[in-house]
């Protein structure tokens, strides 16, 4: 598909592969991952030297990779998280203070110039980001989706909770009638690559899109309200407890990350 | 297995389901039925069959209280439901919606099947318990741990009829059943339709007056919101001016039978009928023959 | 091109401990004001769908500036109300972050300037609406009214957090941020038009749900009639 | 009419649409088909049936290149569709998708009909013009100003067959277009294919067997992504190891017919065949029962 967008990853595929792969990852306790993720973010928040992110990042690559995931795929799934990199630390390059990399450019604004600085700042925030974008999209793509749900309904609190079990469920439905929508235009000689010239077909895919939602929610509140729902999709599948191995490496990863931050970091004396 | 020569169960009986609707306007102002009045009794199945648009699916969802009258009363064993006590309907009465992706909520088929008797209050345990109970009782074990998401249309009927069993309603409501449904899986709901009204009534509407003439004790004709006829299969199939009246063609069985003339005799309307009657005159008229030859 | 959101690892450990603290205490308060009510189930379908049709929309390529993808969070605010509106914007976020789209630690951030848009679209339509406005403006102002109340308080939470790493002055940072701020403004433009057709469409097929018939007044405090 | 006996029309005509498809793999890695050919001749009606998840969308979608093989080509026309000759495909090969609503994009009718024309650089009066037309073709004249919206399941079926004709294609597809419908709105729809077919050639898929007997000069059987076979009606339905392969259950008029013992000799497909056979019989049986008595 086409109009779809190959920048952003298919719900679809990421179910797919957690559903049928059997990788490392896959067979890891998805409290683990969670666990993980938290670590993750904790330590491209507090970590400050390149060395250690590029480190951090290369890591979560490998990961990745032999988790049995697809590489070329993350290549496209990367652009938009760049570009939320490149919009925040493109211009602190050229602000940054520090020696200029090469010569300075003259602008209305004044002399410009990328500094060593800003082009260590801007390597910093890519490893940051993609660091846990390649985390995240490995435990998504490894962690079935009965236990993705048993994880919602856990850590969100109600009504929160119910709400993200049906946005999972009914993601699929609505992204299928999205998809027959635009084919239906695109087979009746629809030009959807012209934005301005089709904003009105773009809105009624759209608004087609949004009604079939509200209507399906419509009919869904008749099929909960006729088995009595009281505001409680419960789960009974399980997800265990991680294996004490898991447990220790993520207690361990969280002492490590606490124990960098506090010592070179903040230089709490010991 | 016919049961449309069983002939209507006795109106002496109470019924376990009687509605009586005065009118019921959607929101828009659309009046979906007029002044209806229907019952469902014991071990009965009953077929509504009309064109698009009749009333069917706003008839059956009055009888779990889904949809209220304008004015009129619903009855469900001899308890009238109001506002207070809607849950007694919802209980006695399960529905199985049309569109099965709209029914199955949970993330996996046990918890979708667990859904109603969770919501019930009854513990987690027993619920399971249930649910698995439920589950078997349409051959549908073996989809325990799925995900909804991944199940074929039939199969997403099964568990969503599942899901209705296992609250031991009393009726059972089935709108379209075999809507989009290949044969061979319309088949299977076919059967398991027919193997839970051993144990339940069963109300359903359908646009395949075959099937309805397969499987109905009892049907009822809509059009433009109200019931203009009702009877066993043989009475409404063959009552031109009421199909006509509704828009509808005859089942093929009904066509056949009459072009063959068999309609005012014997009058088939189940394929087992028809293919007993062609048998049984080619017989006698091959008999003739031969008695007359020797 | 896209409707910008902040990246993971962007700010310090303190400004990641206070968004994620102003977040919460915003979505307590919307639990707690919807719990007060009573949970209706025709709450949590819409919110549960809705967000799933956010979510899904933003698989759509949009062929302008080389492509930009949108949850209509505008639309969302206006069609499900501000209480469900910044409900359904934690979970596209969340459901988001899972796709490495945004952030996990940013959640409140994000969720903070998502949930700004939806109420403030939701408000401004209203308030158009009350002033007889005809549904395509006042949809479309009030999509990019929403949109640009959010790119402002998106600027506004990358000043007050100071980017993670960088030595850059506050005031230098602004200007730096002054830019972004303006390209999300453009986009907000774009996608606001697109919200004012989108309303426009929905008004003709089923005016309830946008609030321009009479018997859709009620509801008033979620919007919605589902 | 029972187009059934009209024989495969002469493989020496070139196909309008051909296709070799090695395969087409969905996003998720589900392959919809596999090795697949299939072509089109002009003025032939195909049916696809088999059971749900077959591949007949999946194929039916290759036909006008909304879906690309993995390996494979399209010839459209004598023309290989590329990346480049899409419109060619999408203008010769028209698409009636199985959801109407889905189909539908314009505010009201007339101006969905005329969408497709629009996007081919037609200036607006004339492709008001064609669509005035293309509405009177399908007998929807009278819903030229409706909004599609509310429009019954049957009405939305014809605007868009209405949107595929106005574009003058040289074969039309139909993915079930009797899902949904009432008998009366079925015969409609089935009643239009009939006459389109007289311009155009149709491939459609459908459940209803015994529809695909009525309609069809070629049925295509199709399992687990293949085509597992292909022929007249009367081939395959009574081709019990074919069916079986494809899970499917024979039309009803071929079960009676067999039933009655009339497999082995004329195999009727049609209510019209199985009719005047059972006729023929009766009146054979009898006519020698009256001689025999004389
Ligand atoms: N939610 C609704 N709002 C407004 N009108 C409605 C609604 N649902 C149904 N109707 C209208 O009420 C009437 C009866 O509709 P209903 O769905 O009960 O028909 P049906 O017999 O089930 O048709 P079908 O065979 O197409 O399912 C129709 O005119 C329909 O347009
Ligand atoms: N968009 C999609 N993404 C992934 N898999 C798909 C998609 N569409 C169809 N499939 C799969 O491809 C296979 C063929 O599906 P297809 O829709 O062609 O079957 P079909 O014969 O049309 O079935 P039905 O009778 O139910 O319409 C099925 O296994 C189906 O699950
Ligand atoms: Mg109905
Ligand atoms: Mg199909």
């Amino acid at each position: 598909m086409t109009t779809l967008s190959n920048h952003v990853p298919d719900p679809r595929l990421v179910t797919a592969v957690a559903e049928h792969g059997d990788g490392p990852l896959h067979r890891v306790n998805p409290w683990t991952k969670v666990g993980t993720v938290g670590a993750l973010v904790l330590a491209v928040t507090v970590f400050d030297r390149l060395v250690l992110l590029a480190g951090l990042y290369v890591a979560v690559l490998v990961v990745y990779g032999s988790a049995g995931l697809p590489y070329r795929r993350l290549l496209g799934w990367y652009t938009l998280p760049l570009l939320f990199v490149v919009s925040v630390a493109g211009p602190l390059a050229f602000l940054e203070p520090g020696t200029p990399v090469w010569g300075a450019v003259s602008t209305p604004l004044g002399e410009l110039s990328v500094t060593w600085a800003g082009l260590v700042l801007f390597a910093e925030l890519g490893c940051r980001s993609l660091t846990v974008v390649t985390f995240a999209l490995a435990a998504s793509m490894t962690t079935r989706y009965t236990h993705v749900a048993y994880v919602l309904g856990r850590l969100l609190p109600r009504p929160i909770d119910q709400i993200a079990l049906l946005t999972y469920r009914f993601t699929f439905v609505v992204l299928e009638t999205l998809e027959d929508l635009v084919t239906a235009a695109l087979a009746r000689g629809a030009n959807l690559s012209e934005f301005w010239a089709n904003r009105r077909l773009y809105a009624r895919i759209l608004g087609t899109t949004m009604l079939s939602a509200i209507e399906r929610s419509e009919r869904l509140v008749k099929s909960m309200e006729a088995r009595g729902y009281d505001g409680d999709i419960t789960l009974y599948g399980d997800v265990p407890r991680p294996p004490a191995l898991e447990l220790a490496v993520v207690v361990g990863s969280y002492v490590l990350v606490v124990g960098y931050a506090a010592v070179a970091v903040y230089e709490v004396g010991l | 297995m016919s049961d449309s020569q069983k002939s209507t169960v006795g109106d002496s009986q109470r019924p376990l389901v009687d509605l009586q609707c005065g009118r019921h306007t959607y929101p828009d102002g659309t009046v979906g039925i007029h002044d209806v009045a229907f019952s469902v009794s014991p071990d009965e199945v009953v077929a509504l069959v009309g064109g698009n648009g009749a009333g069917k699916s706003t008839l059956l969802e009055h009888l779990n209280a889904t949809l209220v009258p304008d004015e009129g009363e619903l009855v469900v064993d001899g308890t009238e439901i109001t506002g207070d006590n809607e849950s007694l309907a919802r209980r006695e009465v399960g529905f199985v919606f049309q569109d099965p992706d709209t029914q199955l909520v949970a993330p996996t088929v046990i918890d979708d099947v667990a859904f109603g008797l969770q919501n019930d209050g009854v513990p987690p345990e027993e619920a399971r318990r249930r649910a698995r109970a439920a589950l078997e009782r349409v051959d549908a074990s073996h989809l325990e741990g799925r995900v909804p998401h991944y199940l074929s249309g039939g199969e997403k009927r099964l568990v969503g009829l599942a899901g209705v069993l296992a609250l031991d309603p009393s009726v059972v409501v089935l709108d379209e059943p075999l809507a989009g449904l290949d044969p061979e899986r319309s088949q299977l709901v076919a059967d398991r339709i027919r193997q839970i009204r051993e144990l339940v009534s069963v109300v359903l509407s359908t646009h395949d007056l075959g099937f309805a003439a397969e499987i109905a004790d009892r049907v009822c004709v809509m059009a433009d919101g109200d019931i203009v006829g009702s009877g066993t299969p043989r009475e409404v199939f063959y009552d031109d001016t009421l199909l006509e009246r509704a828009n509808l063609v005859p089942p093929r069985v009904v066509r056949i039978g009459r072009a063959v003339g068999l309609d005012s005799t014997a009058r088939p309307v189940t394929e087992a009928d028809l293919v007993t009657l062609l048998d049984d005159e080619t017989e006698t008229l091959a008999d003739e023959s031969r008695e007359a030859t020797h | 091109m896209a409707h910008i959101h902040l990246g993971e690892g962007s700010f310090p450990l303190w400004a990641l401990v206070l968004w994620t603290t102003l977040g919460v205490a915003l979505v307590s308060a919307v639990v707690y004001r919807i719990r007060k009510g009573g949970i209706e189930t025709h709450q949590v379908a819409l919110a549960g769908i809705g967000a799933a049709a956010s979510f899904a929309v933003f698989q759509l390529n949009i062929p302008v500036w080389g492509g930009i993808h949108m949850n209509l969070t505008g639309l969302v605010g206006v069609l499900a109300g501000p209480l469900l509106g910044a409900l359904i914007a934690l979970v596209v976020n969340i459901f988001s972050a899972a796709l490495g789209h945004g952030a996990v630690g940013l959640l409140g951030a994000n969720t903070l300037v998502n949930a700004t848009e939806a109420v403030v679209a939701y408000y401004a339509f209203k308030t158009l609406l009350r002033m007889d406005w005809d549904v395509f403006p006042a949809g479309a102002s009030a999509a990019t009214l929403g949109l640009s109340a959010g790119a402002v308080l998106m600027g506004v939470i990358i000043v007050v957090s100071g980017v993670n790493g960088s030595a850059l002055p506050r005031g230098d940072l602004a200007v730096a941020v002054a830019g972004l701020v303006g390209l999300n403004l453009g986009v907000a433009v774009i996608e606001g038009v697109l919200t004012g057709f989108v309303v426009q469409f929905l008004a003709s097929v089923r005016p309830d749900l946008v609030g321009v018939t009479d018997r859709a007044a009620r509801g008033e405090s979620t919007g919605v009639t589902a």
